[in-house]
Order: C-alpha cells, then structure tokens, then sequence
C-alpha cells in the first residue's frame, strides 16, 4: 500500500527539488507528446528551456524578454497573493489591469501633446487608480452586502473587456489613425513613454515595480503584522477577529492592493512594451498570475521565480513553435503539464511516501 | 425601432437553447462544489468536451455517441484534476486554472483535422401535435434532447443533493469532510466520483456548443462559457433550482440585448454587450443584500482533505 | 461476566511519539469502563482504533469472542461498537435527522427516522427535534445528536470520548440517567474523562495510561479523586491555594451592557452589569449558550456593545477594539482554543504575537521583532511548563491542555490589569486544570482582576471569590462566594436574580 | 548559412479558425508549392498584438528571416518597430497604413465583393429585411456594410438592414445568437462580418435562409443555405512579393488590390435563380474591369448631406477612413 505521511515540518531539500523534479518529468511527458507529433523532442525541449537563455543567435534578445513578459505576471501575482494569503478571493486581476490601462492611457492623452516630465507620473497615478477602484467594487460589494466577491470581480472582468473594446474604437481611438481603432501610441510619445530603463536589460518601469513590489511583500509578510494578520485571517478567521483585525477593512486592504498593482501593470505595459490601447489590450496576464501566485506558494520570491518560469515556456515556446512548426496549441498542452507536474509534486514537500506497512517505532 | 418584432415566443425559446451549455456545465459544478471541492477548469473541460463530442460525432455520425464521448471526456480531464487535488493535495485553485490552460492546449491539437466541417444534424424532438400549439408547442416543445435533459438533469441534481442518501453524504463531505471521515465515509471516494461527474457535465455542456448550438469546432469556441457556469453556482447560492434560474437569467439577457440590437433600439451598443454581467451581478447583489449572512458555501469548499492513519 | 472486548498488545505509532504502546486490557459485558491519562497520553487513538478509524501498527482485538480488526468505521457499527468523538463529528448546515442518517448505515425512510429519534429521544430523556439545523444547538444539544445516533444502532459498546467537557452539570446528570439506562440494559460503555468525580461515580472499573502504556488498573470508586489523578500524572498534586487579600479597588466595570445576537439562534446581552476589583477573582456560572461567548466578546472587544458601557480602571473603553484594550491591560483567552484563541497551523511564536504584541512591544512601527517574540514564546513555556518541543512548534501539535496553558500563560505573563477568560480547563487533565487554577489565583493575588467565566462549578467554587450566573444574556448581581449553598446558585443559574434569590 | 529564402508569417488567430488566418495560411502554402526549396516558412499562430507581437517578429528576424508578413491590423506598430532594428529584413503589413524603407503595406478591397454579395441579396429576400452581424465599428466593417447595402438596395429599393455588432471577430456561440436573433425578427438573408460558420448553422436551422461565406468559402454549407463567398485569395501576392526578395527587387509599396488581380474572389454562387446568378457575376466582372466602382454616385450620408454627385466615385482615403452610414441605413455606428 502506498500512502502519504505528513512530515512534521516542510522539507528544505524538496522545496528546490520539488520544482526540478517537476520540470524533468514534464520534459519526459512533453518529449513523448512532441514525439507523437512528429517532432524532435529533444530539439523541442531545447528550443524552449535553453535557448531562450543560452542560445547565440537569440539569447541576447530573448533574455531580457522574460523580465518584460515576467514583469506584469510578478506585479499581478504578488498583489493576489496577499488576498489569497487572507482567503480574499480577487480572480479579477485581468480587469483591473484593463482599467488600470485604460486609466493611464486616458489621463495621458487628455493632454496630448503636451510634453511635460510630469505626464508620466500622472498616468501611473492615473492608473494605479484605475485598478484600485475597479477592484474596490467586489470589495465594497463584499462588506457592504455579502455579495461574492469571485463572481463579482470575474464579471466585472469581461465589463472591463467591453470598456476596453469601446474605448479603443471610441474616446481613446487615434483621430490621426485613419479611423482604424486604437489609441496612439504612447511608446513613441516621450512624455508618456516607458523605456527600456538600461539598454538591453528589458527592464521598464514595470519591471523596476515588479521587483519592489516583491520586496515589499515579502517584508510586509514577514516582517509586519499587517502580514501576520493577513496570514491570520486566511488560516483561522475567528483568531483573526480576536487579535483585532477588522475583517471588512482586510478585504478593501488586499482587494485595494491587488488592484492598485494590477492597475500599475496595465499602465506600464500600454505605456511601455504594448505601446497603445488596442481592442485586444489584454492577454490574459491576470488570469496568468494567479497560477503564478499559487506556482510561487504565494510567497513573493517564489512568485519572481514562477514568473519568470512562465515567461520562460512562453518565450521558448514561441520559439519552438515557429522554429520547428509546432502547434501553439501543443506548445499549451505543453505548459499545462508543466503545471500539473509542478503541482503534483509539490506534495513532497509537505509529506512523505510510505510504501507498505509501517514499521512500529 | 420596433419592438414588436421581437416574439417572446422565439425569444425564450432561443434563450432556452443559449443557456443549456451553461446549464449543464453549472449542474457538474454544483455537484463538485457541494463536495467541497472547486474545481477552476470548467472552461478546460468544456472545451475537451466540446471536441471530443464533435469529433466522435462526425466520425460516427451519431450526435448521441458524440455526446457520451463528451462526457467520457470531460471525465477524463477532470480525473486528472482530481488525482492531483485528492491524492497529491494540490491546491485546488491553481490546479484548475492549470486544467483549464491544458485543455485549451490538447483540445486544439485533438481539432486540429476538425475545423470546417459540419456535425451530423441533432434534430428537435418530434413531439407530434404537441409542438404546435400556440406559444407553448415552440417553447416547450420545439427543442432538441439535450434541452430536455438539462432540464431533467436539473431536477435530477436536485433531486439528488436534497432526498437522496448518497447525496446527502456528498454534501456532508462537503460540510466537513473530517467528521465525514470519522463516521467512516470515503471522503477522496465521494469526490472523485463528484469531480468525474462535474467534468461529464462540463464535456456535455461543450458538446452542445460544438453539435447543436454553433455548430461547427473551432479552436477557443466556447470562449469563457465555463468561466460563467462557475460564476452562475456562485449566483445560484449552490441550489439546483437557481442554476437554472442563472443560466436561463444570463443566457436570456445576451439573447434579449442582441435581439434589441437587431430591433435597432437606441441603446448603446457597449451597454447591451456588458449588460449580461452587469445584471447578474444586480441581480446577486440584491439578493445577498436581502439574505444577509446567509453564507451558502460548502463549508470545506477548496479545502485538501488527508486522512492521517 | 465474559469480557465483550479484549485488547492484546495493541500498538500505535506517529512519527515521533509511540500513541499507545502494547495496550491490553479487557472490558466486562454491561459495565462501564473508565479510561484515563493526562492530555495526550494516547486515550483518543486507542478508542479510534477500536472504532476502525486508524489501524494498530501491532497488537489484537476481540470483540465478543471473535476478532475484531475493523477497516472502517462502517465495520466496527455492524459489529457493535458506537462511538462519540471527542470533537463533534457533526454537519452544522444539516438537520439533526440528517446527521443522524450519515452515521447509520442501514438507516429507514426519514419519516419513520424521524420518529425513531422522537422515540429513542424521549426514552433516555434527551429530547430532540430531528429537523432543527445542527449548527443552531448548544453543546449539549449537539451531544445529544451524537448520542442518539448510536442509541439507535443499539450498540453493544459505546465508547465516548469526553463526552461531559461541554455540557452543563444538568446535562451531566441527564447523561449519566441515560448510561446508567444502558448498562442496565446490558451495554457495556468505554468511557473517557478528566472529571474523576464523574468516574467515579459512573465507572464499575478504570484503565490508566501514561505515555500510550497502561500503568494501572483499579476501581474508581476505591480511590479518591486525588489518588487517582496520582495514578495518572505519577506524581503528587496539590489543591490550587491563594494568599487571601482585600479588594482593591474597580479595575473593570460593565453598565447596562447589550449585544444583538450575530444569528438568528445565538444569544443576546441584555442589560449586563458588573464591577470587578482589583485583586478578586469574579466566577461566571451558567449554562452552555446563555451568553458565555458573547460576554468574553464584548469584554474582549470583538464586539462593540450595541448600548451600555464598558469602564477599565476609570476609562471608558466601551468603542475601544480588542489591541486598544490589550493596550490598556484588559487581557482575555476565549474557550476555543483552536482556531479562536490561537491560530491552529502557526507556530507558537505566532501565536504569541497574536495578541501580546500590544503590551510586550513586540512589534515597533508595526515592524514585527521576531527575536523579542521567539524570546516571549519561550518565556511562556517555560513559566507555564507547555510540553512541547519548542516555540516553532505549530499550536495543533500541541495536546489540549498544553495549549491551554500557554494561552493562558500569554496573557498572564503580559501582567493583565484584568483578565477574563471562558472555560479556561474544558478537555485539560486534571495536573493541568490545577495549574492553570493556581496561575489564576496567583494572578490575582498579584494585584490583578480576573474573571472566570465557566461552566464547571467546582472550579468556580475553588477559585472565585464572587459568583455570578448568566441566564439568556442576563447576568446576576455578582454575590460572595463564601457562604454560598448549592441550592442559591441552582437558583441563580436558572435565572432568578439578586440579592433577594 | 543556406541560399534559401526565409519567409515569416505571424498570424493573429489560429491557422485552424477556418477563415482569416486559415486563408493566410493556405497563401502560404501555395507559397511553399511555388517556390519549392528555394524558400523556406515558418509562422507563428495566435500571436496577441502588442508586445508579444513584437517579440515574435523579431525573433523570426534573428532566426534569419528575409520576409515578414505580419498579417493583422493590430501587429502595424510592432511591424515598424521590428522594422527599425532589423533593416536588412523586408516587412510587408496587412491593412495598415504606416510604412517605411523596409516595411510595405497591402490590403484586399473586400467591399468589391461585398457589392457582389450585397446584390443577390437584394434579390433573394422576401421579406426584405437582411440581417448584418458585424464586428467593430471600424472603417473596413463600415465600408463592407455601406457597400453591401448599396448594391442590394439597387437591386431592391424596399431591403431593409438590421445590424447586431457582436464586438467580437470570432465567438461562435455569439454569433449563433446574433444571426437567431435576426432570423427571428424576419431576416431571411444573413451578411456577416465576423469568421465563424455559427450564423450559416442557424440559418440552416431555421430553413429559407441565405448566408455568405465571409474570409474563406465556407464550402461545407453549398449549397444552400451558403449561396456564395468572398474570400480572401493572398497566394498571387505572396508569391509575387517572395519573388521580388528573391530578385533584389522588393520596394515597400502600398498595395490595395480587389477582385481584378484576384486577391479578392467570389466563391461559387449556387441555389439561386440563374439570372441573379448572372446579375452578380456581371457585376464581379464590370468591377474586375475596372468598369464599375461600388461607390459611385448619388449618394448621401446617412443625415442626408450629399456625399458623391451623379457619376463620381468614391476615393482610397475617404474609403480607407469611413466613418459613417450611407443614407437609408438605420441606426448608430457604436462609439
Ligand atoms: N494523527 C496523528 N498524527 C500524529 N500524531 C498523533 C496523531 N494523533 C495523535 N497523535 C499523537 O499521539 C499521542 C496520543 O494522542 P491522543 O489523542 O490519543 O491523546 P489523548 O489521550 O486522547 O489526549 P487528550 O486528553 O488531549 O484528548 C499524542 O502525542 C498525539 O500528539
Ligand atoms: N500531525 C500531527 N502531528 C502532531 N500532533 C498531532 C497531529 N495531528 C494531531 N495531533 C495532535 O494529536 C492529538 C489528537 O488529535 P486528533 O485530532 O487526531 O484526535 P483527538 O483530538 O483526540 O480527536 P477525537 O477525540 O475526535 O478522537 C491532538 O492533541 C492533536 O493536536
Ligand atoms: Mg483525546
Ligand atoms: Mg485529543
């Protein structure tokens, strides 16, 4: 009989062995499904895992890459992870990094073409705004009437989607684009532009919030009782009450933080690699991070190692997918095992594999 | 404008048709759920679902055959969600998101021969002189199976959840799975016998986009469908009954907003195209706001249960 | 008489601990068995493995004669053997039909159910409504539904696992009609406890286990309680003693006090007053679900008081939260001790930080001093003897009174002005019970106001110096202990209140 | 390293969509037929515009590229980008408007053949309504509707238009709704602007209804209720432009091309009377000839302001930017 035992404490080796173990079997089990295909597994494994990062021809492109495609991932994930921490429960992210955007953009183009070192705070502000209230509303809904708050911000996801496609034909559409829907581009207007910071890093703005974002979390989780309580209130909510925490006020706190970030990430990315509103704005990043929320253990450093491990199978996998004529879809097959071996393994960690009887102590 | 040319005859009948696949995919949902468990890759297994039946569909030319391969494959997909949530405890939430992510991914490769092809037609029930009565005979009677068995699924769930002794038990493990286990009951047992059927569910409520409603396969087709059957269960406070009214409410507002569009009411375009949302979210406001406290959840809803021996 | 069950070397191991340790001893047919042990001496495990819900590493059992290894719990019923946990093993959303259906395994139509627990019910006098929702009954009530459900297997053994440590000396009695009922129809009954007056009085014989051994065996009426708490803990225990001191002055006072209740079947406060003095030890009595949580919330400041107002040494505190009032010294441990008093999954340093993060300067600028904490943690479990490996272990490793003490000893070691806490020994073995008893005393004969809201009348006889007694969200005017009789407080329990009573 | 031409194509959706990028992918590999090993293609499928778009681009660049086609309006200012740091590589950008040294633009008068397809529409209803699912209110959908319209309300002065913007370009179950939703209030003729074959399905369900085929043919609902298609035929220009890398002799250069050089064509028109069927192919041809523009004049907008006067035609920059109705439409353009 095989069956797991806890382990009185978590252990440190599987903690690092766990995720390699997990990348090494989602390349047997990918190997064999690109073989399948018809293709050379080994090429296709290489393709994505090395060459992005170690590869002549690409890397010097492909490794700052992955802080551009982590960035937001890591600045999502990290908001979302306190809330989960609280049990707030924000599947929302995507709108509010929608808003967020749309927020930034607007307040940036309301005065265009101005130039002036100012309009690019503005728009952060603007932004970081937008995503705060736009995740203020499950929020307020939850304490005021006990309304849900993962359906709320889950609509409220695809409202943000229709803003979206309204704005970009609508307010926010270029008058000198021929109609064609879009805003300007705010990349390529210096007041509103969010560079790369040092040439060939892939470092923006949003990559340098990223990584205070990680910093703060981690301290505010393990060095401030605002973090103890959000901790307290996720694992024992009576406790939670009893040491004092107003559990209203921790949903506006880890649904306002959340969104704030969110909203930071969207205006970084219109403002910096997207460049412009398009109906198509958003790719998914806030529905990305909470899997790299929850693929980082919901602890910040574990996010900034997550996100960039997604970003890794995205960019290696764009690679592999038109260097060797694989299916994009086989390319997220391919990432969802990845996942599933990941979380499988994760169990290591925490207990142990006993085969057979017990031995009596 | 001229609303008189929308008929609330065809208007129900169509939104009847238009809610089914969230119908279905909220039942097995529901019944996941009120295991305790909450399973994130309905979206994941709708799309399988909606594949599998398509392609069983076409190469046997049985829409029937297509819709059990349906389910069979939505089953399947949410087995693997459970190996991973009820033996290796992996949380529950990620996994499903991860669910979703691969069946996005192995659907579109198992379709990728399927595209541009028309399944075999799955015709309305000829219900004799019944489908010609006036009003009633289209909206009651105008309909293919698979309506008629959402709505028998419906009564079937709740039939199930609320008078039977097995499903009593399934909502005890919901309610607390250790005092489940203490009185002996198969906690890991009961839920993968629920997450299977909640993936059946979903694969059916996939199968009914891909042969009946579009009817087509096409890569990403049921385009957030499952993600609104999760909400509806939310919406419906987990009661059979209320699925119901939650998808027919959700499917009946995108049906009503498209047809104002076509009437040509003066109403703008992006305002009728959130509204579906913005109603839904009205609508559980008011009612939270109405029934406050009552906190309707599984009480170990997402939890990982381990029997330590 | 033939023995219904024997254990023969009956072994269970955990990582790190040996639960039970060759354990054999045998139980008569139609008696009343006593098993006991100190928090965690391995009473819990030997009793699930009887009912199949954990598997012996070694060792046999017979059960009438023939083997008994059970698989599950489900096996065990349909041999006989019935079952009461220690921690409830209820569904709060469903109704007490309902609950009593999921541990049956063969059970009838629900009509006809619900008229057997009518029945069964009114026959041993624990008269219950099968469709009331489990989560809106007292403890008691919820015992009943636990006990009903095996009364209607008619078991052959019915082991409980504590099953008084929540209910009321009314509810007590009331249960003890019911076993005695049972024996005398021939049910043999394990039964585990920490009150030995109880033991005594109900057990024909009594296993003793030490650290998943059995160290003795004997016959509870034969011995004292003293005696056989010795027997349990190996060595001498002292009865709780205090330095007699004169109140000082109020420290706490509550005016005219009320509190809504949360939900539709908890307990209002009405109109509670009551002024505390420095160095008295004020006891709360009453019956389970009159207002006990309520009054420790509000006390607390987890609740506001919705009128009335709350005084701590001359401040008004009645709007202060519960971190403000800590400030202030006002201190309380609630009856839950997992999951309300301590967080279940943190480590005990957490859990230390949890609420003396106020009074110890434990956190500057709200950035924690996790060394200061560690230190802290240590303190309490040094001055409060917590057995347990150090402050990194998590709170639900500990046994019950071990945690009872250090939630205790968190508050007491943050000199408290006043201290209230609720039920402060329910589950604690008896060494334990008498050092948080001592702990208290010594508290206030240090200067501080403590109130002990409980529902054990000896332990309120044995330390307060007033009594009062809660009734439906109505408190009493506090009286002297001393002098006192049983009858006055049946009287003041059941609600007539005043000096007058 | 080898003499092979590398030629890149990024795609917006997937190559299984059964339209737009199906139909990119098919010139591509016609492309693959023509030159044989002289070329070399590799793509990337559901490529999000914006940043990834970007990245894509030029990675396909470092592998070695010689020619991009960036196939979706959205990939333009990721296209100019990638453009500026690669000037070796030659881009060509589908229905833009922003070019440079190395970067061309090409697009498809789709609105010829909806001209063709607008006029048997006018012929086949009976109940003159015809219903429109359009997808956002840009210039190429306006222009599709007022062309469609012109040409049936020639063939029928009392054709009606009711149009449901989905504001999507491909979401089956919508788009199933949106066509019920319109046959339901009388439509018989569907005309869609959006890629699924949802709307052919329920027009099929419902009987007595036509539809288009709209991107690629659509050939499994022939006959009936698909009476026709526009598709988008990109093989002719691929192949011309690969060969123009090949020869030294690729230009950045404008191209909006029609039925005439083929990129646009008329899927086989069946199920209708022989003469509407003659009707529509003269129309095809006098357009492919260059004899007749599907917008000329009279015409006003839709508030009744003259438009284009008596014989004149319609011009590129006012077509590219349309932004309004033609009079007789009903209704708003969304905003
Ligand atoms: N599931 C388990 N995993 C690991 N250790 C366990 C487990 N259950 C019990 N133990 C350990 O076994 C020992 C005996 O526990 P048990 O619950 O039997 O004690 P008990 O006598 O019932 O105590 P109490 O009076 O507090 O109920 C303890 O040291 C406990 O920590
Ligand atoms: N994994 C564990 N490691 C260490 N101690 C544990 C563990 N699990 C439980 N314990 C401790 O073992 C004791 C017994 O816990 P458990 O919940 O198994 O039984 P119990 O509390 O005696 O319940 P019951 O009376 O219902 O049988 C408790 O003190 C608990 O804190
Ligand atoms: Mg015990
Ligand atoms: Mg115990």
């Amino acid at each position: 009989m095989i069956a797991l035992e806890r382990r009185a404490a978590p252990s440190r080796a599987w903690l690092w062995g766990a995720p390699l173990l997990a990348v090494a079997l989602t390349m047997i089990a990918g190997g064999l499904m690109f073989a399948a295909l018809g293709k050379d597994p080994v090429a296709a494994i290489r393709t994505i895992f090395w060459d992005p990062l170690f590869d002549p021809q690409f890397a010097a492109y492909s490794r700052p890459q992955l802080l551009v495609k982590a960035g937001p991932l890591v600045l999502i994930a990290t908001g979302l992870a306190l809330g989960f921490r609280a049990g707030v429960w924000n599947i929302g992210a995507e709108g509010q990094y929608i808003v967020g955007a749309l927020c930034g953009a607007g307040a940036g183009l309301a005065l265009y073409p101005m130039e002036a070192w100012f309009i690019f705070p503005l728009m952060v502000l603007a932004g970081a705004l937008g995503g705060w209230a736009w995740a203020m509303i499950p929020a307020i809904l939850k304490t005021r009437f006990n309304t849900n708050e993962i359906l709320v911000s889950l609509l409220l996801v695809y409202v943000a989607e229709s803003l979206l496609a309204s704005a970009a034909v609508g307010v926010l559409r270029n008058p000198e684009g021929g109609g064609f829907p879009g805003s300007r581009n705010l990349s390529q207007w210096a007041s509103s532009a969010n560079p790369e910071l040092i040439a060939g890093t892939g470092a923006h703005w949003g990559v340098v919030a990223a990584l205070i974002a990680v910093i703060l979390a981690y301290v505010v989780l393990n060095r401030h009782l605002t973090g103890f309580h959000i901790k307290l209130a996720g694992q024992a909510p009576r406790a939670a009450r009893f040491a004092g925490v107003n559990p209203a006020r921790l949903v506006l706190f880890c649904f306002g933080t959340a969104g704030l970030l969110a909203g930071l990430a969207g205006v970084f990315e219109v403002t910096g690699p997207a460049g412009q509103i398009g109906i198509d704005f958003n790719v998914g990043y806030g529905f990305t991070a909470i899997i790299v929320a929850f693929l980082g253990r919901l602890d910040p450093l574990g996010i900034l190692l997550a996100g960039l491990l997604m970003a890794l199978t995205y960019i290696g996998g764009e690679l592999a997918s038109f260097m060797l004529g694989i299916p994009v879809a086989a390319i997220q097959a391919f990432q969802g095992m990845l996942l599933f071996f990941l979380l499988a393994v994760d169990v290591l960690t925490n207990f142990r594999i006993r085969v057979g009887r017990r031995d009596i102590a | 404008m001229d609303l008189s040319v929308i008929s609330p005859t065809l208007l129900v009948a169509s939104l009847m048709v238009a809610s089914t696949p969230l119908l279905l995919a909220a039942l097995g949902e529901l019944v996941v759920e009120k295991a305790g468990v909450l399973n994130l890759g309905v979206e994941g297994m709708m799309i399988v679902g909606a594949i599998g039946g398509f392609a069983i569909a076409v190469e046997t030319g049985s829409p029937v055959a297509g819709f059990v391969a349906a389910a069979v494959a939505g089953a399947a997909l949410a087995s693997v969600f459970g190996v991973l949530t009820q033996f290796l405890l992996a949380n529950q939430v990620a996994t499903g998101l991860a669910t979703t992510l691969f069946g996005l991914g192995i659907s579109s490769l198992m379709g990728q021969s399927y595209s541009g092809i028309r399944p075999p037609a799955t015709p309305r029930l000829d219900l004799g002189p019944l489908g010609d009565l006036p009003f009633v005979g289209r909206v009651v009677f105008g309909h293919d199976w698979v309506v008629y068995f959402s709505l028998l699924l419906t009564f079937a769930v709740w039939w199930f959840l609320n008078r039977s002794r097995a499903g009593l038990t399934l909502r005890a493990v919901g309610e607390n799975h250790a005092a489940a286990h203490a009185l002996g009951i198969k906690v890991v047992a009961i839920r993968m016998a629920a997450i299977a059927f909640g993936g059946a569910c979903a694969g059916l409520g996939g199968a009914y986009l891909s042969l009946v409603r579009v009817p087509q396969w096409t890569e990403g087709m049921t385009s957030g469908a499952g993600w609104i059957a999760l909400a509806i269960v939310v919406f419906a406070s987990w009661r059979a009954g209320r699925v119901l009214l939650g998808a027919y409410l959700f499917g009946g507002v995108t049906v009503l907003q498209l047809n104002l569009q076509a009437a040509g009411v003066a109403l703008p375009v992006e305002y009728l195209s959130m509204s579906p949302y913005l109603i839904t979210i009205a609508v559980l406001v008011l009612m939270s706001a109405r029934r406050r406290g009552a906190a309707a959840a599984p009480a170990s809803l997402g939890q990982s249960f381990h029997a330590s021996q | 008489m033939a023995d219904i069950l024997t254990l023969d070397g009956l072994t269970k191991a955990y990582p790190g601990v040996v639960a039970n340790d060759a354990v054999s001893f045998g139980i008569a047919e139609g008696s009343t068995h006593a098993l006991l042990g100190e928090n965690g001496a391995g009473k819990s495990t030997l009793v699930k493995m009887i009912y199949g819900l954990v598997r012996p590493d070694a060792g046999t059992m017979r059960l009438a004669g023939a083997p008994h290894a059970p698989h599950s719990p489900k096996e065990a019923r349909a041999a006989g053997v019935g079952m009461v946990f220690q921690h409830f093993s209820l569904f709060d959303a469903l109704d007490v039909a309902e609950n009593i259906t999921l541990g049956m395994d063969t059970p009838p139509p629900r009509s006809e159910l619900a008229q057997r627990i009518r029945e069964v019910s009114r026959a041993y006098g624990l008269p219950l409504e099968p469709a009331r929702i489990v989560g809106t009954l007292s403890a008691g009530e919820r015992q009943r539904v636990e006990i009903v459900r095996c009364l209607l297997q008619s078991p052959r053994l019915l082991i409980m696992d504590e099953p008084t440590s929540v209910l009321t000396p009314q509810e007590v009695r009331l249960l003890f009609d019911t076993l005695e009922k049972l024996s005398d129809e021939g049910t043999a009954i394990l039964y585990i406890s920490h009150k030995l007056e109880e033991i005594r009085a109900l057990c024909d014989h009594a296993t003793i286990l030490r650290g998943g051994r059995v160290v003795a065996t004997c016959t509870p009426a034969d011995h004292s309680a003293a005696e056989l708490a010795e027997m349990m803990v190996g060595a001498r225990l002292t009865a709780p003693a205090r330095i007699a001191r004169d109140p000082g002055d109020a420290v706490l006072t509550l005016d005219g006090v009320a509190l809504p209740a949360t939900h539709a079947f908890g307990t209002a406060l009405h109109d509670v007053s009551l002024t505390l003095r420095a160095g008295e030890v004020m006891g709360i009595g009453g019956v389970a679900g009159n207002g006990q949580d309520e009054l420790l919330a509000v006390i607390a400041g987890e609740r506001r008081a919705a009128a009335g107002r709350v005084t701590l040494a001359g401040r008004d505190i009645t709007r202060d939260g519960p971190d403000a009032r800590r400030r202030a010294g006002l201190l309380t441990a609630p009856e839950e001790r997992l999951g309300h008093a301590a967080a279940p999954a943190m480590s005990l340093t957490e859990n230390a930080l949890l609420t003396a993060h106020e009074r110890k300067g434990l956190a500057r600028h709200g950035f924690i001093r996790w060394r200061a904490t560690r230190d802290f943690a240590r303190a309490v479990i040094a001055a409060f003897d917590v057995r347990t490996p150090g402050p990194g272990q998590a709170a639900q490793a500990l046994s019950g009174g071990n945690l009872q003490k250090f939630v205790i000893g968190r508050e007491i070691l943050q000199a408290p002005v006043v201290l209230a806490v609720n039920q402060p020994t329910w589950g604690v073995d008896a060494s334990a019970a008498a050092a948080i008893r001592q702990a208290l005393l010594d508290l206030a004969s240090d200067g501080a106001g403590v109130i002990v809201i409980s529902q054990d009348l000896d332990e309120l006889t044995e330390v307060s110096d007033t009594f009062a007694a809660l009734n439906a969200g109505r408190l009493s005017a506090p009286r002297p202990m001393r002098g006192l009789t049983m009858e006055e407080i049946g009287l003041m329990l059941g609600g007539v209140r005043g000096e007058a009573a | 390293q080898d003499d092979k031409v590398k030629v890149g194509f990024v795609y917006v959706g997937p190559i299984g969509d059964g339209g737009y990028t199906y139909e990119h992918d098919q010139a591509r590999l016609k492309v693959e037929e023509h030159f044989g090993d002289k070329v070399e293609t590799v793509y990337q499928e559901s490529v999000p515009e914006g940043a990834d778009a970007e990245r894509v681009m030029t990675q396909m660049a470092l592998s070695g590229a010689d020619l991009i086609f960036a196939t979706s309006f959205g990939f333009m200012d990721p296209t100019i980008n990638t453009a500026k740091k690669f000037p070796d590589v030659k881009f060509e950008h589908a229905t833009g408007y922003k070019r440079a040294d190395n970067v061309g633009t090409y697009s498809a008068r789709f609105y010829e053949g909806r001209a063709v397809l607008g006029h048997i529409a006018g012929k086949m209803t009976e109940t003159n309504k015809i219903g429109y699912i359009a997808s956002y209110p840009i210039p190429e959908v306006i222009r599709g509707i007022n062309a469609s319209y012109i040409a049936a309300k020639k063939a029928n002065p009392d054709v009606e238009f009711n149009i449901v913007w989905a504001f999507t370009w491909f979401d089956p179950a919508k788009e199933a709704d949106a066509a019920k939703a319109l046959i339901e209030q009388g439509a018989d003729v569907i005309l869609q602007h959006t890629d699924s074959t949802a709307p052919h399905a329920a027009a099929a369900e419902a009987g007595n209804v036509i539809a288009f085929g709209q991107a690629s043919d659509m050939a499994e609902y022939k006959p009936s209720p698909r009476v026709s298609s526009i598709i988008d035929n990109w093989a002719p220009y691929y192949i011309d432009r690969v060969q123009a890398v090949m020869d030294g002799t690729w230009e950045s250069d404008d191209t909006w091309d029609g039925i005439g050089p083929g990129m646009v064509e008329i899927g086989e028109i069946t199920a209708v009377p022989d003469d509407v069927k003659a009707e529509a192919l003269e129309i095809r041809d006098r357009i492919a000839a260059g004899e007749y523009h599907p917008f000329t004049g009279p015409l006003n907008r839709q508030d009744g302001s003259e438009w284009l006067k008596e014989g004149e035609t319609a011009d590129d920059a006012t077509l590219l930017g349309m932004d309004f109705y033609v009079e007789g439409l009903t209704g708003d353009i969304p905003n």
